[in-house]
């Protein structure tokens, strides 16, 4: 199984759901991120003291998939989060050894 | 002069003002987080720039020597001559009547704010609001309260109906042709990002608004107290309105939709406040609630985008206020009134359908024209790239919250 | 009719309007994220639905004709009768006194809000406070300020230890036996979510809290000045008081701990405010503090949930200063009122503890009732499921927070 | 007596003390949310302490019979012989006053709160609160008020110019030198946690102030209005003038910028509100703004850390206040003051000069002095550790928000 | 050593912690995220327009352990945070390469 | 690739950014967590009832990095998050299979 992780940006959340479900995805989790990186930020002023920001929201989407439909996951993805402008962000993917449900105590593909 | 009337308009002039950091507050919790400053910024400024417009030369378009029937003239340019001595005819200091109307014009082109928030340009949104006060406000100031010809024509609008709630209601409308939607509209939520703040905003609105209708009485007298009573009420049962209507719609009651109704309902009462009793004062609220919640759906119904429901609340409710001081007015209340359709006397009625026509044709055509030359001097929306930022970065290089 | 006292009473009930939005951040600050939207909704939709009904009935019930002491006749229903017109022997218009009294009746159910927050259903709510109002409320208030029997026995209580914080603190007990605890007290830390919130809501309330006290005078005046200032000093004493108290018992002093002891010293000091010099009321008041923290700690000793202390604060509260008054009262102060023990009047201190007791079970026993009935009817608790959701969910579709 | 005035000054009493909350929120939005509760605390906890010192002893070394125009006497100790009548020569209750003025002494010290914020010891805060109450502003307002050597010289200050601006501000920049800069200084960003609450603070803080300057009338007569009317135009011109500088050194207007600019004109103008028109009010406030943009920008340039800016705001603009008072004074507003420089009156400019000059050497020496004792019995400064946990957390046990 | 992340209910967080201190874990990192899975959201109303929420407050606790105990620590895990309900959560475990204490520069193990 | 995240001090991010730049990275991303370790927690009392709060704010930084220079990324973190005292935090270093850039599609080390 695969863990895919995808730091973009905030607004893409409802598209990239449900690219994934179309992908028959049928669960991931969502963190509040600050990202840096090639995307200017922006300055602020208080009181006439000027800081610069270089930390953006962003946010970050974990999915653990079966491998086989990881390729499939990837694409849909990309779609969905690319608006083709500096600051798109990052996708990783990494290997996860077991997964474990909860509730039923199914492990491996089934308990995805 | 009377000093308990004085005592009295002044703390009134001071509830209306705190009105302003309470729209402030209403509005400023109902956008997304990234405009809260921007938000909160429309109404407070105002509190600066329309005032010190007001004394240089606002308060004499509107209450200087009538010209006319349509405007003021130039007598109480820089406030020349408004002194600590009463008016004729008025029992409190001319400074203080001054003072009093003033909050009146701030507060204004500030419940506009709403229909324009999240996209406006700050400069176009100063310029737009200092000339709208100039060619919109103090005119139809003039012709309500200054001696103009609405006044002559005998149109009742106790604390504002048309002078506040419809010009700024036909405004919002103008603005949202002149401006477009806002980025993302129809596919993006747009939920509100603090509600807290919008219910201690709506507190401080009902709150402020005792002197906004009581205080029109510009005397602590039984006309006063009938004018505060019957604006408390019509703010309860409009709550009560709103929630009901919409727990049948939607199948539960929402806080905002309290919140909503309450200032629904104080909208509506307020060209009607010193005309009316309190039992009918309840019925225009009840209807005002279950009426504004429908105005609201308007927007989605016709396709444009008034973010924070300037037309449905202030235009729709402003206008049933302005026609139910047409069929609730009774002499009986306020002998220098008028009785309305309800009362035998159906003249008066038709004397409101005027008022409220001519109202919403000249504000928003007015209205309109001043977006399109603002558009053209400074540009009146920000681009796409900081209407994504928010305003607060891209309009003031702030962060509403580091928490 | 005098005016200076109409502006005084009119200022003085959008005052206490004002303690309303107060009360709902006060308690809204203190509950979890999860159910701060129910929690202000609380307070704000009594606005609604009390005022509409003290307009109906409420009004009559409490200050119509006497009925054997007991009930006020229906005389003022509707407000038939209640107009711009002074009542005999007062200087303020009757719908001046009516609307003052209105805010009093809307705030005593708003109390009780605090002790079964973040779990009551919202329709058995409006149905209870409904209810309560008529039953509990209306003849509370005809008792003592209607000329009903505890007036006639010569009970002091200024501007309503009784009618208003007994009454609640009551009505809080039965709520806890009748409700239940939360879903995971005792297990689940259940820590305030918004403090800030809690504090400016204890500001607004010790600012509303004037037009409660002094203006429970009915009148500029001295008296009024005395109250005002007897208000201020035991909300002031009564802070320290707490803060010193849990600094001994704890080891620091906190900020709610500040807040919390600021509205036990004005609950406590609103029965004598017009009855006690400012001495008095910072003695009564540094005692409250002090007092009050103890009673919060009651509920974890006795094991009963009381979820921000209804109990603790109005019931123990209320109690104190009716008990105080008794001790304190001085016809020096208010040759309307009477002398306490203090002042050599131990019969009055035995008045007031009848009143005190009278007033607990009452209240106690009608709100129990009142609470099992609405429960049969629609349901006074909500699912553990939409309890675990959160009230904003679960109650109205709605969420706090978008930050 | 009065009963329009007394309404009138009580209703500004409560304006005032509206004042501390609104200052709570102004303070605490700017501070990093980890200090919010300490900050909040630093003002609502001087409303119980000072409160009660006054009662006790502040208001006799102010108001008591002057002895060598230095200090008050002891015969209104425990507030002995303060009633409900007038004062010789006051048409309010004795009582009264001493209320509207406990309010100043209240909030004068939780002005300094801003300049050591983030840093303090509770204990120690407590400690020199208190004694500042005795050693420095009571001395201050016997002076001004009080028929002390200030009043007997002829310097003007309406309603607190040096006795609530220059006094606190002198004292903000002693705390400064005695406390030292926060850990992480210059090298880690300082910025606003809350800013919504700063501008709600602010709002509130505006409202307050019309009691504050117009109540310092006394009476609710035409000079009340004049001062009201100054107020808010000054406050309102001030707002612009901030945003018009820093626009041009920055490159946007900002949200914190209009706030801190509306604060500005309102210090600005408290010594003048009584006793200058409005146009000169308006002129006022606009050059406070642009001044007291400078005046914040000095800590940069000196190396201090004054965190909210009291010495840039407060010191600054009460500083401009009082010079300003003695060029724009006019006996055409107010017969009972003087003329100032450009009313041909060079001589009351001279006198302002020499009481700001003596107003920042007692007040900042007698600070600076007091620091040093507090220091040296209980400790001034927080430890680091408790430092960077927070203020919240290290001096109260508590947590701002659990969102 | 492994890492292991459960994605569970926010009011379980003290329950895991404490089943995970008696099975020998030193530390742990929790945060705040939205989950969108197979448990149903709800719907939220403003001024009358319907919007479907379908993510749901959750946590993620991050645990990093020696290979030796993650067994006892998955155990632990379920127990605590099993309620039988839709929603539970998951548990993903992947593999750590190397872990450093930052005060004082131990790796591996010992720096756990 | 390696997958580097830093559990540490909220204060330090704005020094870890600069150390990490300086050795040629050029994203992050920064979650806000709350840590449980041997740090102690504080009290916290509400009403005269006291909660032992256990988790303390921390930050979690998480960069992606080629094999090459993730040695002196781990140096760099260290000498910037150091303060020698207890709760300065870990540095967990993991394996990453792939990673694209979304705007572009690259992938690999090119995307990073
Ligand atoms: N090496 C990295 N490790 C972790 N996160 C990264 C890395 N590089 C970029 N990011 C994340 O991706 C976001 C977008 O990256 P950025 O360089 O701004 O744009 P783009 O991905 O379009 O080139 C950053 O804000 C950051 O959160
Ligand atoms: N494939 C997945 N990848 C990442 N997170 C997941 C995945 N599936 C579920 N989750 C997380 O687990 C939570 C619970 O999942 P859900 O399907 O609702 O219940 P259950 O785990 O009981 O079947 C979700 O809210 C989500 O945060
Ligand atoms: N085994 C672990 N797994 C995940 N996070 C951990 C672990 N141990 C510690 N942490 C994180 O590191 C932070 C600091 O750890 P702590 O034990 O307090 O100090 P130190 O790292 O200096 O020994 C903790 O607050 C926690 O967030």
């Amino acid at each position: 199984m695969k863990k895919i992780e995808v730091i973009t940006r905030p607004f893409k959340v409802d598209d990239i759901k449900d690219a994934l479900t179309d992908v028959g995805v049928k669960g991931m989790t969502v963190t509040e991120v600050k990202g840096f990186g090639r995307q200017r930020g922006h300055t602020e002023v208080y009181r006439g003291a000027e800081y610069q920001v270089d930390f953006l929201p962003k946010v970050k989407i974990e999915v653990v998939v079966e491998d086989a439909i990881t390729a499939d996951c990837l694409r849909a993805i990309q779609d969905a989060a690319r608006t083709g402008e500096v600051g798109d962000g990052k996708i990783f993917v990494s290997s996860v050894e077991e997964v474990i449900r909860i509730r039923t105590g199914e492990t491996g593909d089934s308990a995805i | 002069m009377n000093a308990a009337d004085t005592a009295f308009v002044l703390i009134s002039a001071g509830l209306v003002m705190f009105m302003m950091p309470g729209l402030a507050l209403f509005y400023g919790g109902m956008v997304r987080g990234k405009n809260v400053l921007g938000t909160l910024m429309h109404s407070m400024i105002l509190l600066g720039l329309v005032s010190v417009l007001w004394a240089v030369v606002g308060y004499s378009l509107s209450f200087g020597e009538d010209i006319g029937g349509v405007i003021g003239g130039l007598n109480y340019f820089g406030l020349a001559g408004v002194g600590q001595e009463p008016l004729e005819g008025m029992t409190i200091p001319h400074l203080a009547f001054m003072i009093f109307q003033c909050m009146f014009a701030v507060i204004t082109p500030a419940l506009i704010t709403g229909a324009f928030a999240e996209r406006i340009k700050f400069s176009g949104f100063l310029i737009f609001s200092a000339l709208w006060i100039i060619c919109v406000y103090s005119p139809m100031c003039h012709w309500v309260w200054g001696g103009g010809w609405m006044a002559k024509m005998g149109a009742l609008d106790f604390a504002g109906g048309a002078v506040v709630h419809m010009s700024s209601g036909a405004a919002a409308l103008a603005a949202t042709f002149c401006l477009g939607k806002r980025k993302g509209y129809g596919k993006e939520p747009f939920i509100p990002h603090n509600l807290p703040l919008t219910i201690l905003g709506a507190g401080m609105l009902w709150f402020g608004w005792f002197g906004f209708n009581a205080g029109s009485a510009l005397a602590a007298n039984g006309l006063a107290a009938s004018a505060f009573a019957a604006t408390h009420m019509a703010a309860a049962a409009a709550a009560l309105g709103w929630i009901i209507v919409e727990w049948m719609h939607r199948g539960k009651p929402t806080t905002l939709g309290m919140a909503s109704g309450a200032v629904a309902g104080l909208v509506a009462i307020t060209p009607a406040a010193g005309f009316v009793g309190v039992m009918p004062a309840i019925l225009i609220g009840l209807i005002a609630g279950g009426l504004c919640y429908g105005g609201v759906l308007l927007k989605h119904k016709f396709g444009y985008d008034d973010s924070l429901d300037v037309v449905g609340i202030h235009g729709l409710g402003g206008t049933w206020g302005a026609l139910a001081t047409g069929l609730f007015a009774s002499t009986a209340v306020n002998p220098a009134g008028a009785d309305g359709l309800f009362y035998g006397n159906p003249g008066q009625f038709m004397i409101q359908l005027v008022s409220v026509v001519a109202t919403w044709a000249f504000c928003f055509i007015v209205s309109y024209a001043l977006y399109k030359i603002v558009d053209a001097i400074v540009g009146i929306r920000v681009s796409p790239e900081d209407e994504t930022k928010g305003l607060d970065v891209s309009q003031h290089s702030e962060v509403g919250y580091q928490i």
